[in-house]
């Protein structure tokens, strides 16, 4: 099904997979009962970890700070519910490592915190951004980099446009679509906000043209023209909503390699991330429940739940009446780009926008032939790198042939590996060169100090 | 909500698959290119049959079984046991026979085999590390080893009656061998008296519908054009392999044999001629965008297209063997990572001030 | 005559030939320093790396300009480095030649997998994804990147479980950089026994990851000599300092055999006896 | 005179190239074709030489040592026989000057060809380009073009081979047949692809 679009910046390769959203699309968002416990896992972030303010035993309410940013880079964090602190334990996090995790024992009454509702068009951006860092924003398309960090870029960059990702482009998940279709003017307020802590007159918001019932239901808004706010459709294929290639789609610039969206004047945000800052302002709820859908041909009933960071996947699977069949793989995030997750007791994070639950014969099965040169990824690369003959560098440990063909601008999107008839794990390949890159800059770095 | 409680399952933790994103794949498998390029060969090696008989099935089916077995064995040897099962080596094996005259005698189909898949393909670690096409390496092995059994061609089957354009081109009595016609140019060309009216009966209307369907010697799989390009059209559609390098090849050899053509008409007959005949459609479409021996970029396959076919042209107008396609392509695969390391692509966003390499 | 004139035709030739050199030479004059030399012929050559420098010229050049130190050289045996000490001048301490070990014991028939691992199989690979799908996260993945990083191939992977062979390891500790969980360590060459586990975890939850981890029962410490064996929160360590007797293993009735001695002086009567056939 | 020139170039290059044709100089070939730079320093020092000695040898050929030479009319006597001595003796000198003038001015490289230097350029392409011209007879400038073509023959040949080799590094080639064994394998089939030129000059 191709879709009428009005965007006409392609950007180079990407691939098309079955966008599979129909299994929860017309699910209705619905709240999550409360639960007994709730375990709360610390590194929420990208950048430094909060520090936990709470020890065994505290009472808190719901929406109470239980961890503080403890760097520029950070957030905070909240407590799901009201109740009391069983205890600060490990659990298996989101990557598979042990992670620190705050266990919350619920006391029935789901209480909240007394909290400061501001009126935007009065405040004044200052407190406007003050708020959001209190209320422990991330980005919620997956990256879960604080939103405060980038509403404050630095005095050199000027900013001259918003663009909020509403493309959505990972198959399986309807959360920002239901978003967009049952509170467009919650998210269009939260929008708003952002733009007047940037200072921005131009905002556009992309929204991949497989929906176009919430593009109609955004266009209808009388917000639109309240805010100048304008709404785009975009080419359907994956990674429409990747940072550098929704700005090139929207405004035809190129962030530089090894750059960020500031480098062009651009700041993206995420229709999840809005409606937050919507319900941080408007409401003062501060961020401890976000759309997930929960969803794969394994599900029961697939939907999209308003889940209380720290609900644990079973508890979420539970939600959706269990599972139908033997589950091969279950999956925090989109299938392209998420986490296989191996423990049930994972719980789940600002950033987790989904659950997958898949059977064998839809998931990959990965061989690790020899790559054949066939150019696939060559083709569909949207960094315009060369996935094939990166990954053979890495196979031999030659890191030095890689770094100097761009492997850091590698952003793991998957697509190469999606099309590689050697089933080779490419994006395994890449994340592991990246780290040892890294390592080796780190140590380069010390070294000169040292001397 | 109670009833669902009971049939609630669980996923069992440990049978859950850990593995890195993306988890789910297109479906493509190397298997599955092999067989949409064996399915792309077809019209070409039927054609081949058509009109070469029973020995050249018997050629094909001995090459392919043998290339096939020597990859068995070897992977058994080296401990990879399932890698021979993607059809690889059945698509080099036809190749092989496609690339070899129909009436060679049954033993050169081993020797061929052991040529392509051992020392092609399976010493440089099997699919995907081998510098040179298997195919390639067999036929110039075998071309420079036996050269004397692997330049008898066979008339194709009704080159016999005497009506036929290329009837002229048989030289024995009982017809069952002749020469090819870019043979015959080679030795014409020598006698620069007779060249004119040899080139003429080469390269009349009827003898290049005589090329066109493939009623011609030469080898099995080369003779008929518009099997070749009807496969070729056929890769191109399915994205199988980059239009660039067959187009340039072609482009190539006709636009230097036609100057040539052009300021001395005695060295070398008409651009079409040349397209026509020997394997310049078999080598551009098939041999040369060899996935695994090209190059990976657009602007490396062009460059990889124009050096084929140069190279080609000189050996064939200048060079001592007839025929250069096999030669040209070799060499361009021996060329193919130097043309990699100079058309590396900046990423998406590079910037020559700001990102030094 | 004939021979005069060949004569004088060669001492013709040799002659421009021998002023151009001298010429050349004067101009191109690059000084060398003679110590660097015959300390390189001295060392081993084999470039690994495990001295720290960018191969054996590189060192012997530090060496010489007194930025190294002649034990930095671990492959080299006591007597070069005697021969190399003499050459700059100066005294060595005898010096125990050390060598690797991996201190686990989790093959694939005693620890426990948590997922299926589909991947690539490398460890430091395997690491980021969920641990290779062993349960266990302080244990030894066995996919082989300190193997196929050893110089003299000392490294043997069975059953999943990497053991170093200690008779062939030259100890250039590049294994111990491979591992991604920094389980190999180098010990001297005369201590050979070692407690096969490095789980900090407590001892009731190795249990049910691993049936050889260590659950911290100190049976072996009370047997070994006084301090020869060291405890180390829920895990017992050796002390490779006052190494105890190779026997101990024998002596200590370590009840979940994780107790043992490196390969191949392995007295490691195992219940299984899975590791000793398989390795010898 | 330009096409005389035209068939020696295209002949010693493509057609009797010395590695992949003639068979000369195999040993620098394999041993310096490991990494891309070292070929390429490599070629520049052969290049160097190998034109250099040939211009010195074929002036020494034409002036004493061939019959019909300036020296052996005025002494009446052939000294056709010093002619392996005195060229060995010319090119050896040649390569000490390269020796020292690299170790000064390219010492990075010079210590990346360590000691292949003084191996390769008193290897048999060198020595073979200058006896072929003695026995061919030419002229003193196309024995020198003929010394320069046949080196950057030589020097194709290496840095062809040489990217191939680079590219091996990375394949999954058996234990038994790596480093030279396969090395040597692949030039047998780049030796092979050039014989396709063979009959291109009559």
């Amino acid at each position: 099904m191709n879709y009428s679009h009005d965007n006409h910046l392609y950007f180079y390769g990407g691939v098309h997979p079955d966008d599979s959203k129909k299994l929860s699309a017309c699910e209705p968002i619905k709240d999550a009962p409360l639960l007994e416990k709730y375990t709360v896992i610390v590194g929420q972030n990208i950048g430094a970890p909060p520090k936990v303010i709470v020890k065994k035993g505290d009472i808190v309410k719901k929406g109470q700070k239980i961890a503080e940013a403890s760097a520029f880079v950070s957030a905070n964090l909240h407590s799901p519910t009201s109740g009391t602190v069983s205890a600060i334990t490990e659990i298996i996090g989101v990557f598979g490592a042990i992670v620190p995790a705050i266990e919350i024992t619920s006391d029935g009454k789901d209480e909240a915190c007394e909290s400061t509702k501001i009126e935007p068009s009065k405040a004044s951006p200052e407190e406007l951004l003050a708020k959001i860092a209190d209320a422990g924003l991330v980005g919620m398309g997956g990256a879960a980099f604080p939103t405060v960090v980038k509403l404050s870029p630095p005095k050199a960059k000027k900013i001259d446009t918003l663009i909020i990702n509403g493309a959505e482009c990972e198959p399986y998940l309807t959360a920002d679509y239901r978003l967009m279709l049952e509170s467009p003017d919650k998210v269009l307020r939260g929008v708003a906000i952002f733009a007047k802590i940037l200072g921005v007159n131009r905002i556009i918001i992309g929204v991949e043209a497989n929906k176009p019932d919430a593009i109609e239901n955004l266009r209808k808004s009388h917000l639109l023209n309240e805010y100048g706010i304008e709404v785009k459709s975009l080419r359907v294929r994956y990674p429409q909503g990747a940072e550098k290639q929704l700005i090139y789609a929207l405004t035809g610039r190129k962030v530089p390699s090894g750059g960020l969206p500031m480098d062009v004047a651009c700041v993206v945000q995420n229709i999840g991330t809005s409606f937050a800052a919507y319900e941080a302002v408007y409401e003062g709820k501060t961020l401890y429940e976000r759309v997930t859908t929960i969803t794969g041909s394994r599900v029961v009933k697939p939907g999209n739940w308003r889940l209380r960071i720290g609900t644990p996947i079973s508890k979420a699977i539970e939600l959706c009446g269990g599972i139908k069949g033997d589950v091969a793989k279950i999956v925090a995030g989109g299938p392209m780009m998420g986490l296989a997750q191996i423990s049930l007791d994972t719980t789940i994070m600002k950033s987790s926008s989904g659950i997958l639950l898949l059977g064998n014969e839809e998931i990959i099965q990965y061989r690790n032939q020899p790559c054949i040169r066939c150019g696939n990824c060559v083709d569909v690369c949207p960094m315009e790198l060369l996935p094939g003959p990166l990954s053979v560098y890495i196979e031999n440990e030659r890191f030095d042939l890689a770094e100097k063909e761009f492997v850091m601008d590698c952003m793991e999107c998957g697509s190469c590996a999606y099309v590689c008839p050697s089933k080779r794990p490419l994006v395994q390949h890449f994340k592991r060169a990246k780290a040892e890159i890294i390592a080796k800059r780190k140590s380069q770095q010390l070294s000169q100090k040292a001397k | 909500m109670t009833e669902l409680k009971e049939n609630l399952k669980m996923p069992e933790q440990e049978k859950l698959v850990a593995s890195v994103s993306p988890h789910i794949h297109s479906g493509v498998s190397i298997r599955k290119v092999m067989l949409l390029v064996i399915i792309s060969l077809l019209p070409a090696t039927f054609a081949g049959i058509l009109f070469f008989g029973l020995p050249a099935l018997k050629v094909i089916v001995l090459s392919v079984l043998f290339c096939v077995f020597i990859e068995w064995a070897w992977c058994r040897i080296d401990g990879r046991t399932d890698d021979w099962k993607d059809f690889s080596a059945v698509l080099t094996g036809l190749l092989l026979a496609l690339n070899l005259s129909a009436n060679v005698p049954w033993w050169i189909c081993p020797i061929g085999a052991f040529l392509a898949i051992g020392i092609g393909k399976q010493l440089y670690g099997g699919i995907g590390y081998n510098p040179f096409n298997p195919a390639l390496v067999a036929r110039v092995g075998l071309l420079i080893g036996f050269p004397k059994i692997m330049t008898t061609w066979m008339p194709s089957l009704n080159m016999r009656d005497s009506s036929h354009p290329l009837h002229k081109l048989i030289y024995d009595v009982d017809a069952t061998t002749c020469a090819t016609p870019l043979g015959v140019v080679k030795t014409a060309v020598s006698k620069p008296d007779t060249v004119q009216n040899v080139f003429h009966s080469l390269c009349n209307f009827d003898a290049y519908l005589a090329y066109l369907k493939g009623d011609m010697p030469g080898c099995i799989g080369e003779t008929s054009v518009i099997a070749l390009l009807l496969g070729g059209v056929l890769l191109i559609a399915l994205r199988l392999i980059k239009w660039q390098v067959p187009i340039a090849f072609i482009a190539t050899v006709a636009a230097i044999s036609g100057l040539v053509n052009y300021f001395s008409p005695n060295t070398t007959p008409g651009p079409i001629f040349h397209i026509l005949t020997g394997g310049l459609i078999l080598g551009a479409f098939f041999m040369a965008t060899d996935m695994v021996t090209s190059p990976m970029t657009t602007k490396g396959a062009v460059i990889f297209g124009i050096g084929c076919g140069l190279i080609t042209s000189l050996i064939r107008i200048w060079g001592g063997y007839p025929e250069g396609v096999s030669f040209s392509i070799l060499i361009m695969n021996a060329l193919t990572p130097l043309i990699d390391k100079f058309t590396l692509r900046k990423p998406f966003g590079f910037r020559y001030n700001e990102n030094k390499v | 005559m004939i021979i005069l004139y060949s004569i004088l035709i060669l001492c013709v030739v040799a002659l421009i030939l021998g002023l151009s050199i001298g010429i050349t030479a004067k101009y191109f004059l690059v000084e060398q320093d003679p110590q660097v030399e015959k300390i390189l012929s001295l060392l081993p050559g084999a470039n690994c790396g495990g001295c720290g420098f960018a191969g054996c010229s590189d060192f012997a050049k530090s060496l010489s300009e007194g930025k190294a130190e002649v034990e930095g050289c671990p492959v080299a045996s006591a007597e070069v480095r005697k021969l190399i000490a003499q050459v700059l001048g100066k005294s060595v301490s005898d010096y125990i030649r050390k060598v690797a070990v991996v201190l686990c014991g989790g093959s694939n028939n005693f620890a426990r997998k948590i997922s299926e691992y589909n991947g690539i199989a490398d460890c430091r690979s395997a690491n980021i994804i969920a641990g290779g799908g062993k349960a266990c996260r302080y244990g030894c993945l066995g996919f082989a990147s300190c193997a196929r990083v050893c110089p003299v191939n000392a490294i043997e992977i069975c059953d999943g479980l990497a053991v170093v062979h200690s008779d062939i390891c030259i100890g250039c500790g590049k294994c111990v950089k491979a591992c991604p969980r920094n389980l190999i360590k180098l010990v001297p060459e005369t201590i050979t026994v070692h407690v096969f586990c490095s789980s900090k975890d407590k001892g009731v939850d190795k249990k049910k990851l691993c049936d050889v981890p260590c659950i911290g029962c100190r049976k072996c410490v009370k047997v070994a000599g006084e301090d020869e064996m060291l405890v180390d929160g829920f895990l017992v360590r050796t002390n490779y300092e006052k190494g105890p007797a190779a026997d101990l293993p024998l002596r200590a009735g370590c009840p979940t055999n994780c107790l043992g001695n490196s390969f191949p002086y392995s007295y490691k009567k195992l219940s299984k006896g899975l590791i000793e056939e398989k390795v010898a | 005179m330009m096409n005389e020139i035209l068939v020696i170039t295209i002949g010693a290059i493509l057609v009797n190239n010395f590695v992949l044709a003639k068979f000369l100089g195999i040993c620098p070939f394999l041993g310096v074709s490991k990494k891309l730079e070292t070929a390429i320093g490599m070629s520049g020092a052969v290049i160097f030489v190998m034109t250099l000695a040939t211009f010195v040898t074929s002036l020494i050929f034409k002036m004493v040592l061939s019959e019909n030479s300036y020296f052996s009319h005025l002494s009446g006597l052939k000294f056709g026989f010093l002619q392996t001595l005195v060229f060995i003796l010319v090119i050896a000198g040649l390569v000490q000057i390269v020796e020292i003038i690299m170790q000064k001015k390219a010492p990075k490289l010079y210590s990346a060809l360590g000691i292949y230097l003084p191996l390769i350029t008193t290897n048999c392409a060198v020595l073979g380009s200058a006896v072929i011209n003695a026995k061919e007879g030419r002229g003193i400038i196309f024995s020198t073009i003929f010394g320069f073509s046949s080196a950057v023959g030589f020097s194709l040949a290496l840095l062809l081979f040489a990217s191939i080799r680079e590219k091996l590094e990375l394949a999954r080639i058996p234990k038994v047949f790596q480093g030279t064994s396969i090395a040597l394998i692949t030039a047998g089939i780049l030796a092979m692809a050039f014989m396709g030129f063979s009959g291109l000059v009559k």
